[in-house]
């Protein structure tokens, strides 16, 4: 089994990736069904780490009801969908998790007029959320953590449920916190209307999934977002890393591929990350692309930075 | 019988008849004056700014102008949807055509499906003669209605057929398991069979054996629709009388022989009018592929409807999906009409 | 041709046929009769198989009928059979109805079965009725095409099954001339009828039966002026009276 | 092969071993035992695959989930229910309330159905056109797009702050329909039981009728002592209650309104679709079984002089029933199939609860099983019950 | 007891009677006969006003027969009306058929209702069928008991459509027995049949109808032996010929 994925996707040409169908700034197709967001990028990074030619993707759209039985099934090779990494889903789901690329929690939508600024004013409000989410057993905790109340609108179609909010139905709309810019920058008439509740209320570290059981897959996947954290801490960007390739420190020459063997030892090209790089970004590029202050979507960074800055991402080292 | 005669007897045959014909024809008179007011004489036909639309008292039906495509060919790439509308010409012209009694015998109809169904193919797929590849999770819209439809029909009616002779077979077995198969996807919701197409039948493969996602729902529709029209074809089945089989035994012809040259040609011919019920439930049945994602017409359109700007305007955008399905079935209802009248008068 | 040792059927437990014994000559003309319900019917059915004996034995030009698929094909193909209510193929043309069967089990070619078929519709003195539905001929017109359609099988052995009860008085007349035609050109015939004065023409033997038993069997001539049966009397009295 | 008579009374097989394979009984049950083979192994073949991709993929199985704690809110629920209680009680909730949903929406759909199907064999022309229009529409736009209309209809309904009132007794508003309830009191249970024993009165009063007139040949027309009694009982005891008259009003209050009972707008869309949608297919079945009773049994009936009511009592309703009631159940199992779209509008029915059970546990084969045998309970049981009522009032024939 | 004069009536453009005129005294039996779709039915259907006539006017018992609800009933009341195709109840037994009329319509009490119904099934000679359900029943013994629940709403005229039309051979013997029994027992009767022998038997006059006009009324004897009319002679030339 170890070692399937990888020689099948090598054979189709392509990555068969499994991606959210709408979440704006995450993944999302424009008007031409061209695919782009941030976890649709990880995607093409893999597709860059195999052929070193992050095209060769092709995106498979699922509800969050189709999604693991996707990966189960083999549907898809890998899944950038917006899943939070649990001790549950890694187990009974038979998953593997990459580390994760995106830290956020549980976050509220809601209209600016209703004067909600807190979490403790939703006391009785409806709230719309999607079906079998992190997120609906979050917002469960936290009402009842504060003895509060309120009417789950449960719809499993992400445009049915953000059309539920949008027209009114509910008071909030709750989702990841990171994917509620993306409803409010383009799903709303006048984004100025609704605001997001300030502070984080749950753990919600996204990560991308692979089936249990093939080592050498699960191994690449989760290198390749190494290799985007530790370029972003080497410096190394899709701007400089022709130049940087000449660099003499040891630890880019090795993420580079100029010396040593990583490549060969994940089964694939050694200029591997230089492709990553290049085609795609390092985690600085992926995320200012999606999130940066002139994207539609634009997020603030929050933990989502390096651990030399704070933040929660750890590129382990690559010798 | 005179127009006066006419309107006396079916209007104005008693005081309470009356009575009722001067309310019901108030009531119409006020909704179609509503209808014309608000349709038409108020409405906004083409615009590309919402806010004309919002500034109308009447209908906008610009919305549907504008949106034409997404709502009508999905997220089919923007810029390959000429394929689709001549794939939806090729199709129906197809379809037209194998309708015509006159054109009908195998030697033609084959060849005009295998070639139909190949360009229509290249078309859809691409990825030869230059064409983009587009793989079926891309496509959409009023073609993968159409598809889907075809497929269920040309699918399931085989099934159907089978099913129905083998819950009318002289072996035990083969009626028991027919019985089973037709009685427990009768029970079940569409929904249910959907959800197992999509999540569960991956499960049912070998390791490393895929179907695609769109056929397997094409399966799994067709099935279902088989499973009722199997119960309509028994039913034909059973009208058949037994001198019909009687006879058929004394000129020696086999059991194949008997069952495709006398009893199903009667049968299917008896129980058309249900058939043709069936067959436009299954084209209704197909939208349900909204609850697992695949963009038909109905998904395309909910999701254009998602627009922030337009959005208000939902009313028109599902009437005229609702149009699309209604001229689509009321086609096929008139065309079974017509094949009765034909069966009747002995045509065919 | 046919023969008939001690051939018994039940249905349940009703007995419609009781050791029944019969033996028919190639060239030879049995008319069956008795009261309804009596098992004439079932007779000739068995010698079919359209119906299946559970005792005794029944050969024809020497095989016998058991539940062998090919015997029963062999046997099938040498006999043809009429039935009450003719039982013609509503949704072909009477062209097709005659074809069908030479051209799906005796392989002939499309033309020569309907060469074939032609012959036997001007034999039936209906050849113009060709492309026309059976439902759109008369009674008397479809139990012909019904003879024709077994003669296309070009049999040896005809069985008829009250060929003439579904049929308006004015048509019974063109059928039963139609089968004194078959008649005298010599094929083999059992035909169970009530029509005595067909029995009387053309029969070599006249049977009666009564309640699943054979009463007697004698020469026409024999059979009405002096039947040896008390039973045979009654119902010919019966019969005759009306 | 004469396939109308199985050989159930095959003679003896052939006598030669050779003749076997062209014996009719030796043929038909290497045929079965080929198809039984078949199955089978198809069976088997499925069933091992499942195992092994479960296992390989280290995938829980089993139904053990049930137990464990949903951990989920249900938006509407019948029973007490939280987010502490099992997987099992969130399925039944959901269940509860497809049955609720499609009680209310088979109410509906018979009300309309049958009133449009009346019309549509009425005399007069104009109404007779406008139901059959009706007819066309409804049955031929699909459920689904009919229920997601109703869906973007509810929602945009006004805010509850700008909710339309209804008579002082009530609002709409996209929170749904709130309206006013009788604040809850004893007399309410008593009323309640008033009725019961009014309606066993009347029927008690109806079988006294026909014995009556049985007995003496009068006619006595229970038809209003019946209505009185069943209106009237529950109203004395709510009198001699004192006629508790408070009314829970409901009132604007945070973000909806408190106070007398709200039904949920998924509720009224999903219930509105599936009920018109099937009301269509129920006002042809009632025009079919009008139509059913042959003309010569009115006709009959007039010839003894009976009067057009009892002509209607006892000739054409109990042969138009025999008619009408096998296909109607058929809608009402079909409305309740139906009602599983709930999941496009976001209405806590079963399939919907099924489908969170299912992406939380990730046990798909379980949680899909889970549904499809309740629905497959729910149209054997009515099936057996329809056989049953078949059998009792089956017409005798020979 | 029954009058008609001048009787028209149309459907749509069609007439169907032309200006019928009709005398039926108490006691006496009237044959109607004629071509098929002559107006029989229609003429006999007017009386009990199953049909609504336009023109002319018909009187039975003195009491005219009009679009008043009262009248309509008491002249229903008074005659019995048998059909081609017996139309029973088919869910209800026997005696439920034979009482329903007598209880509802005639304020009787249960018991006196059954022990009328079963005299008039002895009178039909089926008493022992009276707990079955009419489809248990062969052709013959329903039209008896639909002549039976005829007869319990006591009425003083009895009107046939074809009553024998529906049935086989064997079955028309018992049911033209039965009338002929009703016929000697004094009802005033008009039957609608083309059953020539019963004619001849029981009725007082024999009438001859052709497109929807009365062409030809005499006594049996005169009827047969002597017809006035060519039509008539034809008429009967098919018939008898049979
Ligand atoms: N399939 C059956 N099951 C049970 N009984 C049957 C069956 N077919 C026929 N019978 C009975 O067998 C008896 C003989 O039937 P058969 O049809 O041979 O009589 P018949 O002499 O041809 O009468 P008829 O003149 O009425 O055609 C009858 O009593 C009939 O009721
Ligand atoms: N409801 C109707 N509408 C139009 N025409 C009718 C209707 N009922 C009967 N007719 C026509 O009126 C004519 C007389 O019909 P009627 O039934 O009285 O004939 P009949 O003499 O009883 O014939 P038969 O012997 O066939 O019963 C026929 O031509 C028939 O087609
Ligand atoms: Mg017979
Ligand atoms: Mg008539």
């Amino acid at each position: 089994n170890s070692g399937d994925t990888l020689a099948a996707v090598k054979a189709r040409g392509e990555v068969l990736c499994g991606v959210h169908p709408a979440r704006h700034g995450f993944a999302a197709p424009d008007s031409q069904g061209k695919w782009s967001g941030f976890e649709v990028d990880f995607c093409h990074a893999v597709a860059a780490a195999i052929f070193g030619d992050a095209s060769k993707v092709r995106f498979v759209a699922l509800s969050s009801q189709q999604r693991f039985p996707a990966i189960q099934s083999g549907e898809v090779d890998v899944l950038a969908r917006n899943v939070t990494a649990t001790l549950s889903r890694d187990t009974a789901l038979g998953l593997n998790f990459s580390p994760p690329i995106f830290y956020t929690g549980t976050g509220f939508l809601v209209r600016k007029d209703d004067g909600i600024t807190k979490v403790e004013d939703l006391d009785g409000a409806a709230i719309c959320m999607a079906p079998g989410s992190t997120t609906e057993r979050n917002v469960a905790q936290i009402f009842a953590a504060r003895g509060m109340k309120y009417t789950p609108v449960v719809i499993e179609n992400n445009k049915q449920l953000v059309d539920a909010y949008v027209t009114g139905r509910c008071d909030a709309l709750t989702k990841d916190k990171a994917a509620l810019p993306g409803v409010r920058a383009v799903d709303t008439e006048n984004p100025a209307d609704h605001v997001l509740l300030p502070g984080i209320y749950s753990k919600e570290p996204l990560a991308m999934a692979v089936r249990q059981g093939d080592d050498q897959w699960y191994d690449l996947i989760k290198w390749v977002v190494y290799a985007t954290f530790n370029a972003e801490e080497m410096g190394v960007g899709q701007a400089n890393v022709d130049e940087m390739k000449a660099s003499t420190d040891p630890d880019v020459q090795t993420l580079l591929g100029v010396i040593g063997d990583n490549g060969t030892k994940l089964g694939v090209g050694n200029t591997w990350a230089y492709d990553i790089v290049k085609q795609v970004g390092n985690y600085k590029d992926i995320y200012m692309r999606h999130f940066g202050p002139d994207s539609p979507v634009a997020l603030d960074r929050d933990q989502n930075v390096l651990w030399t800055e704070g933040g929660l991402l750890y590129g382990l080292p690559m010798q | 019988m005179s127009a006066a005669d006419w309107l006396k007897r079916n209007l104005f045959s008693s005081v309470w008849q009356t009575l009722l014909t001067l309310v019901t024809a108030a009531v119409l008179l006020r909704f179609f004056w509503f209808v014309l007011d608000w349709g038409v004489i108020n409405a906004v036909w083409v615009t590309s700014d919402p806010d004309v639309c919002r500034a109308a008292t009447g209908a906008c039906w610009a919305v549907i102008v504008e949106k034409h495509r997404p709502m009508l060919f999905g997220l089919y790439p923007y810029d390959e949807h000429w394929r689709l509308v001549l794939m939806m010409v090729i199709y129906l012209v197809t379809v037209v055509v194998s309708l015509m009694p006159r054109n009908w015998n195998l030697r033609f109809l084959v060849p005009l499906w295998l070639v139909a169904a190949v360009s229509i193919g290249v078309l859809m797929f691409g990825g030869v003669l230059g064409l983009r590849y587009v793989p079926t999770s891309e496509w959409g819209g009023l073609p993968l209605t159409m598809l889907l439809f075809t497929g269920t029909v040309l699918f399931g009616m085989p099934v159907a057929v089978l099913l129905a002779l083998g819950r009318r077979a002289p072996l035990p077995v083969a009626r028991g398991v027919s019985v089973v198969f037709i009685e427990a996807l009768r029970g079940v919701p569409l929904i249910t069979i959907l959800f197992v197409a999509v999540n569960v039948f991956p499960l049912f493969l070998p390791a490393g054996v895929q179907v695609d996602k769109l056929l397997r729902i094409t399966i799994g529709i067709a099935i279902f629709f088989a499973c009722y029209q199997a119960e309509v074809i028994r039913g034909g089945l059973q009208a058949i009388p037994r001198g019909q089989y009687e006879a058929a035994a004394s000129l020696s012809l086999t059991y194949w022989q008997t069952t495709s040259r006398i009893i199903l040609p009667q049968a299917l011919r008896i129980c058309l009018p249900a058939i043709t019920n069936h067959i436009i439930a299954a084209m209704k049945n197909t939208s349900f592929v909204i609850i697992i994602g695949l963009f038909d017409i109905l998904t395309a359109t909910t999701a254009v409807m998602q627009d922030p700007l337009w959005r208000k305007f939902y009313v028109e955008a599902y009437l005229f999906v609702a149009a699309v399905y209604l001229f689509f079935g009321y086609a096929l209802s008139l065309y079974a009409r017509k094949v009765e009248k034909w069966i009747a008068s002995g045509r065919i | 041709m046919i023969s008939l040792h001690n051939v018994s059927k039940w249905y349940g437990q009703f007995q419609v046929l009781c050791a029944v014994d019969l033996d028919v000559r190639k060239g030879e003309r049995v008319v069956v009769c008795g009261p309804s319900g009596s098992g004439k019917s079932t007779l000739i059915r068995c010698i079919n198989r359209l119906e299946v004996h559970q005792e005794g034995r029944i050969f024809v030009k020497g095989l016998e009928m058991t539940d062998n698929v090919k015997n029963i094909d062999a046997i099938r193909r040498n006999i043809g059979m009429v039935f009450q209510n003719f039982n013609l193929f509503p949704h072909l043309t009477v062209l097709e109805n005659l074809t069908l069967g030479p051209m799906l089990t005796r392989h002939m070619k499309k033309a020569d079965a309907e060469d074939l078929a032609m012959h036997f519709l001007r034999k039936v003195r209906i050849p113009e009725q060709a492309r026309k539905y059976p439902l759109q001929l008369s009674g008397g017109q479809q139990q012909r095409v019904a003879i024709a359609r077994s003669l296309c099988m070009e049999p040896e052995i005809m069985l008829f099954d009250e060929p003439t009860s579904a049929l308006d008085p004015e048509m019974i007349k063109e059928v039963l001339d139609t089968m004194i035609e078959l008649a005298e050109s010599g094929m083999t015939m059992i035909v169970v009828t009530h029509e005595m004065g067909f029995a009387r023409t053309v029969a070599d033997n006249v049977v009666f039966m009564a309640d699943g038993r054979m009463v007697e069997s004698a020469p026409p001539e024999e059979f009405f002026g002096n039947p040896r049966e008390e039973r045979t009397r009654t119902f010919l009295d019966q019969i005759l009276k009306h | 092969m004469i396939d109308a008579t199985p050989a159930r009374d095959g003679q003896s097989s052939a006598r030669r071993p050779k003749d076997l394979l062209y014996s009719e009984g030796f043929r038909a049950a290497a045929y079965q035992i080929a198809l039984a083979a078949a199955v089978v192994f198809v069976g088997l073949f499925l069933y091992q695959n499942v195992v092994e991709n479960l296992q390989r993929q280290n995938i829980a199985t089993g139904f053990g989930f049930l137990r464990e704690v949903s951990q989920f809110e249900i938006g509407e629920t019948l029973i007490s229910y939280s987010a502490r209680d099992t997987y099992a009680r969130a399925l039944l909730v959901g269940l509860l309330n497809t049955l609720s949903v499609s009680a209310a929406g088979i109410v509906l759909a018979t009300i309309i159905g049958f009133s449009v199907g009346i019309a549509r064999v009425s005399n007069n022309w104009l109404l007779q056109r406008i139901a059959t229009g009706y007819v066309e529409i409804v049955r031929n736009v699909p459920v689904i797009l009919q229920v997601i209309f109703w869906a973007a209809v509810t929602r945009n309904l006004p805010a509850p702050r700008q909710a339309l009132e209804l008579w002082g007794l009530g609002f709409l508003s996209n929170r749904g329909l709130t309206f006013a309830t009788p604040v809850a009191d004893p007399a309410h249970g008593w009323m309640l039981l008033a009725l019961v024993g009014g309606i066993v009165l009347a029927g008690i009063g109806d079988r006294w009728a026909r014995r009556h007139r049985e007995a003496t040949g009068k006619h006595v027309d229970m038809l209003w002592p019946s209505l009185a009694v069943v209106i009237g009982l529950p109203l004395v005891v709510w009198l001699a209650f004192g006629a508790p008259h408070l009314i829970s009003f409901p009132e604007r209050k945070g973000f909806s309104f408190v106070g007398g009972y709200t039904i949920s707008p998924e509720f009224v869309a999903l219930m509105t679709g599936i009920s018109l949608y099937a009301s269509g297919f129920i006002a042809e079945i009632v025009r079919a079984g009008i139509e059913a009773t042959p003309k010569g049994q009115v006709e009959a009936a007039r010839s003894i002089a009976l009067r057009p009511r009892f002509i209607m009592r006892y000739v054409v309703l109990p042969q138009a029933l025999r008619v009408i009631v096998p296909p109607l159940t058929s809608q009402y199992v079909s409305l309740i199939k139906n009602s599983s779209i709930a999941v496009v509008v976001g209405y806590p029915d079963l399939v919907n609860i099924g489908n969170t059970v299912m992406n939380q546990t990730g046990q798909a084969v379980e949680a899909i099983a889970v549904m499809m045998t309740v629905y497959l309970i729910i149209s054997v049981v009515t099936s057996l019950l329809m056989n049953t009522y078949n059998r009792l009032v089956a017409i005798k024939e020979r």
